[in-house]
């Protein structure tokens, strides 16, 4: 196994090339994606090895950007659309959800919606507003799609890979917050499959399920809290629909005890799916009520107060308390 | 409305005109040809109302009156083309070589589609307006890239071109030059709403602003649509880049057969779109031009009967699909919801799939 | 009391008219609203009564019905759009998400966003595609959104005047199977506030929780519940966003089991939340896991199927076997 | 590009020019005023850029070449009208009162907004592409009911022209014929994405496709710039309906700070236009023709520098916001999940608002 090492960012980047090279019909699509790599430079370089045929400049217009990548896998293309950030999603949701979403049934199974929809998610970049929104439950809940999240380099590298083969349309979250952080890539071998949860670390009292950006700050909670005799388990939840309820599950049995951490607000969301879920999988071994630790029910805060919008490690060890306090 | 800035090729009355841009390359098989499918998209049309007045579809959407923009339009097409409709083109879908009862599915609710898109090429309908403006659009990029000579035809009518999704495809084929015709069935209503609330001035121009050509032709002369529309696919195909296509018409039935029109709009205006009629207008000229008898005439008719006969007793056949087929196609992938839903239904028992 | 019978749709129609006749500010806007009243005829009447200036017939574009309203009520104007059917609201996502959910906080509260986006929603009424979606958790997941939902003709006339008279901007889904089903309205006082639920038939054994369209088919199981020897406490939530989980958790205290009914699928839906949130406040009381009986995770299906598709009578009598039959 | 199809009054190099259908009717006190909010304005940018890099702002959109542009039409509006800008309306923020520390909330992240919309009749900035178009459409027709004579302006850029919603609000505009002025700031590059993506002909030709004029203006001509909008909206006033003027300028910045133009276009490109500059081309005009003193133009940037330093101080004093502000306004009417959010945070202790 040789590892290399690598930014977020970079691991993306290496993903989508790797995936060109092996495929002809993969595209990339977006704004900015040519000369400029996009403005977080995750395609960089790729216009000018590829081409302009397969790395293509959009007019501004995501509705488009999203609708002309239907038309283009009806033809057999394969397009990963770049939408600059998570709040820009929007103006392509008709499309999402009338057609990518529902061509592959409309069709009897005759057009494969082959797409990935790449969206740079999540707060904590001090960035202005609709830069920071969690827009995956939208998603999450469209029968026809899958939606999964990234927030280190491995998974970069090997989710970007895994959803372009995919024959399912992909919601691609990446937590934008972690692209220049470094990890090991194992170039060779993925590490799991594209929709398998990952437990970060072991523990033993109270399982902390997350994705995205609070992955980091949930093992950062983890360490303070062996400071003070708790022991977490850490879930990184990296498929978001379908869930691996198998997975966190496994780990319920084992703590009794439930934690969900995201940065969206909780009405409706992946974490009340999960709490829902969990709640009744493992009914007689929850020992506590599961806590959800979220974004407040308000439009997104200007960014310097994003932190305390944000789950913070002292409101995860809150919600920690409340699931060992509440003992029967 | 109608003014010199139309194409037109043959009167309402079915006499020739001249035109300065466009002549007819049409002989009397090739017209007697486009006659014939102008019938049987209209019997099609008839027997379909009458299956919904009878409770054998859900709903219906008559073409009664657009016969001459689709059939044109639908035979200027090659093959290799391909076509994105809405829920109205059953001429074109009839052109494509759609059997009339896959056309029926979606009516009779027992498909959200209908029939394979990839063997007629021809998308199943999009209902969402303006959507398939855009898909049309990517499909056209992906010919650019295989390097084909081939070109793709959106359909929409006048109420659809207010959406963002259909201006958007006008600026994607321009500045990509895709190889797209856009064709616009103009038949002044978008179920009550009036064309003029769309625009106030002639559909066609708005091509002009986005830098591609427009152009209006009379969509009740099925010489002028065969003629416009081949010009405009066979520029596409090589490298001319995208055409809008005005086909002004009219609808002179309901919008569907949930509609109730007499709360819009007056009779006197259906009747003079009658007088258009675009299936008299040719069978005069092939009358007064080429001498075609009435037992010609005749034959199509018991043809098209024979096809509604066929049809009726197809859709009859049409059973409720089993419940359990909600699962197939959701995905294309294993997916452990829809495994989840499944399980479910068949322990419910109201499929005919046995207990796994 | 005086109280009339009508349909809902009759009830919708002269709730409209009531709040046109008291507010000169209240305007309808939407496809085919004028001449020909919807396509419901729920706007029946309204344009030749108070003209063409406040029932507005639009060009046939949802994100400029909803974009112009934004204007209008920053201008002074209360806009109620009708959207046509459920699945054509997607094209005004972008406007409700971006605009209408976030310029009331942009505006550090100078513009008011009392704005109405009707939307006919759930199937049931033997349609084709796209005309029987079930998108109200995409709304209620918004923040700076409320969402209400109406299944009989007092609601409808109530809710509808209460929504105009709202401050904030409401999403009213309309149960549009529902539509041609009379009942009593009084038309002097409203039966309850928009944003509390009702307890619709008392019980003590489960309680149902559901809303729109899924309130008739929990009342016909809780018929049939009784000749089972089961008795189910009914209720109708009425206000997705925010939940009344207070009389929720009520019934659930003196039930101690639960089952939610919603046409949506169960993804990160309205459903989840109600099992999250309850899971949450009666842990101690719960006894058998909340279920939820919803639309299954694909497209909706084609009409012919579709009563496969909602849950019936029977999927919730089994949902209320199991948590009967849970007893620990 | 540049052609007769635009309409100037003033050279590059500051010298009038003839046109048949717009004279300049200022006299010099309203040119040097013009003047003075140009040199301003720019002077506002290069503070707020180098507040940024010194870490002041987390953010900023520079205006530097757009002054003309943007003070052109900010000074042709009324007090009574309204306007709908993007991000990058800082001299159109200027003009309507907007004190600049106001206009900086939103790049120091203290505000998603600013000022007080109502106050200023200028809207809080509009941040996701083309949504302002629609809302100031709706905010025209709210005028129309009304009866009043007031016209609202509309910013945008060349990008965001392809956006769906811009497009929408072109048919919308035109179908009630809305007292709308549409200013799109061609500014040639959206990012990294040049004008040619975005559409193959003059951008304002578009507006003609939908039954209404348009009109490109040289963007950094302040005096035709003010003709042509002070012409539109008179227009737009008195029911003359909706103008799209195209704005031919030039950013001669980066798109915002955090942007890198040298990795999408040429510094050739960049000289051109720094020969256009709007500034000095008004400048020519007031010493050549009314021998406007150094001195003169000494006070201006003395004021200019005295604008910069009050805000460079107003910027420094603007505290993070207290975190519980967050819960404000979020509804208009209480809302449990606020009440709840306000209450955690409370005991949570992060904020100054004392627990209850
Ligand atoms: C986005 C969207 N909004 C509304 C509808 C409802 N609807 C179906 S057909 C129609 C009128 C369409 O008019 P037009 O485009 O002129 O086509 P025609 O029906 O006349 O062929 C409307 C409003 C829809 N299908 N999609
Ligand atoms: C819907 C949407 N998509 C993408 C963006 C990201 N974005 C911000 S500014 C910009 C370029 C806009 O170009 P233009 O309209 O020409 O305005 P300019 O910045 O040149 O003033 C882009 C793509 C956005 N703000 N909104
Ligand atoms: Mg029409
Ligand atoms: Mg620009």
């Amino acid at each position: 196994m040789t590892t290399t090492n690598m930014t977020m960012a970079k691991a993306l980047n290496e993903g989508l090339r790797r995936a060109m090279e092996k495929n002809k019909k993969v595209l990339i699509m977006g704004e900015d994606v040519g000369k400029l790599g996009g403005v977080f430079r995750i395609t960089d370089g790729l216009q000018k090895d590829f081409g302009e045929d397969r790395v293509i400049d959009a007019p501004l217009a995501e509705s488009a950007i999203v609708g002309t990548a239907v038309g283009l896998a009806i033809r057999g293309y394969r397009t990963v659309c770049e939408i600059q950030f998570d709040g820009f999603v929007y103006p392509a949701f008709d499309q999402i959800v009338s057609q990518v979403a529902k061509l592959h049934k409309r069709s009897d199974g005759v057009y494969t919606m082959g797409l990935v929809i790449r969206i740079p998610f999540q707060g904590g970049i001090g960035a202005i507003e609709h830069h920071s929104e969690s827009p995956e439950a939208y998603f999450a809940q469209t029968a026809g799609l899958r939606v999964v999240s990234c927030s280190n380099p491995s998974d970069a590298y090997w989710m970007i890979q895994q959803s372009i083969e995919h024959d399912d349309p992909i919601i691609f979250c990446e937590a934008k917050s972690r692209y220049w952080e470094k990890g090991e890539v194992d170039l060779d071998n993925p590490p799991q499959g594209l929709f398998d949860a990952a437990v970060r670390r072991e523990g033993t009292d109270v399982t902390v399920i997350g994705y995205g950006s609070s992955v980091k700050t949930m093992l950062r909670a983890a360490d303070t809290a062996v400071a003070e005799g708790t022991s977490l388990e850490i879930i990184d939840a990296r498929s978001l629909a379908p869930l691996d309820l198998d997975t966190m599950a496994r780990s319920l049995e084992k703590t009794g005890r439930l934690v969900v951490v995201q940065e969206a607000p909780h009405m409706a969301s992946i974490g009340s799916e999960i709490v829902a879920e969990l709640s009744e999988r493992c009914f007689y071994s929850l020992r506590a009520p599961g806590l959800r630790v979220s974004g407040y029910h308000v439009p997104y805060p200007p960014s310097r107060i994003e932190e305390d919008y944000r789950p913070s490690v002292e409101r995860i060890l809150d919600a920690v308390d409340r699931v060992m306090g509440a003992e029967s | 409305m109608i003014g010199e800035e139309l194409v037109q090729l043959l009167t309402p009355e079915g006499e020739r005109i001249a035109n300065s841009e466009y002549e007819s390359t049409l002989g009397i098989d090739e017209i007697f040809g486009l006659y014939r499918d102008m019938v049987i998209i209209r019997r099609l049309c008839n027997e379909s109302t009458s299956l919904q007045r009878q409770g054998q579809l859900a709903l219906w959407a008559p073409v009664q009156g657009q016969e001459a923009a689709q059939i044109g339009a639908g035979r200027a097409l090659q093959p290799m083309d391909f076509t994105f409709p809405t829920y109205r083109e059953h001429g074109i879908a009839w052109c494509r070589g759609v059997p009339p009862k896959d056309m029926l599915r979606l009516f009779r609710a027992t498909s959200n589609g209908g029939w394979d898109p990839q063997k007629y090429r021809h998308s199943v309908p999009t209902v969402v307006l303006g959507n398939q403006a855009l898909n049309a659009v990517g499909y056209a990029m992906g010919i650019q890239r295989d390097g084909a000579e081939e070109a793709v035809m959106a359909f929409f009518g006048d109420g659809a071109s207010s959406q963002g999704d259909v201006l958007e495809s006008f600026v994607w084929a321009s500045s990509f030059n895709t190889p797209v015709v856009f064709f616009c069935q103009n038949n002044q209503w978008g179920i009550s709403t009036p064309m003029s609330i769309q625009s106030k001035i002639p559909l066609y121009h708005r091509a002009h602003g986005f830098g591609f050509p427009g152009i209006r032709v009379d969509g009740n002369d099925v010489l002028a649509v065969y003629e416009v529309t081949k010009r405009a696919l066979d520029s596409a195909r090589v490298g001319g880049g995208p055409t809008l296509i005005e086909a002004y018409t009219y609808r002179l039935g309901a919008h569907t057969t949930s509609d109730d029109p007499t709360r819009y709009r007056i009779d006197a205006e259906v009747e003079v779109w009658k007088h258009r009629d675009p299936i008299e207008r040719v069978k005069s000229l092939l009358v007064r031009e080429y001498h075609v008898k009435s037992a010609k005439f005749d034959e199509v008719i018991t043809e098209a009967d024979a096809m509604a006969l066929q049809l009726r007793e197809d859709v009859l056949a049409m059973d409720r699909p089993d419940p359990i087929t909600m699962f197939d196609h959701a995905y294309a992938a294993p997916h452990p919801l829809v495994e989840e839903g499944r399980r479910e239904m068949i322990e419910l028992g109201v499929s005919a799939a046995s207990p796994s």
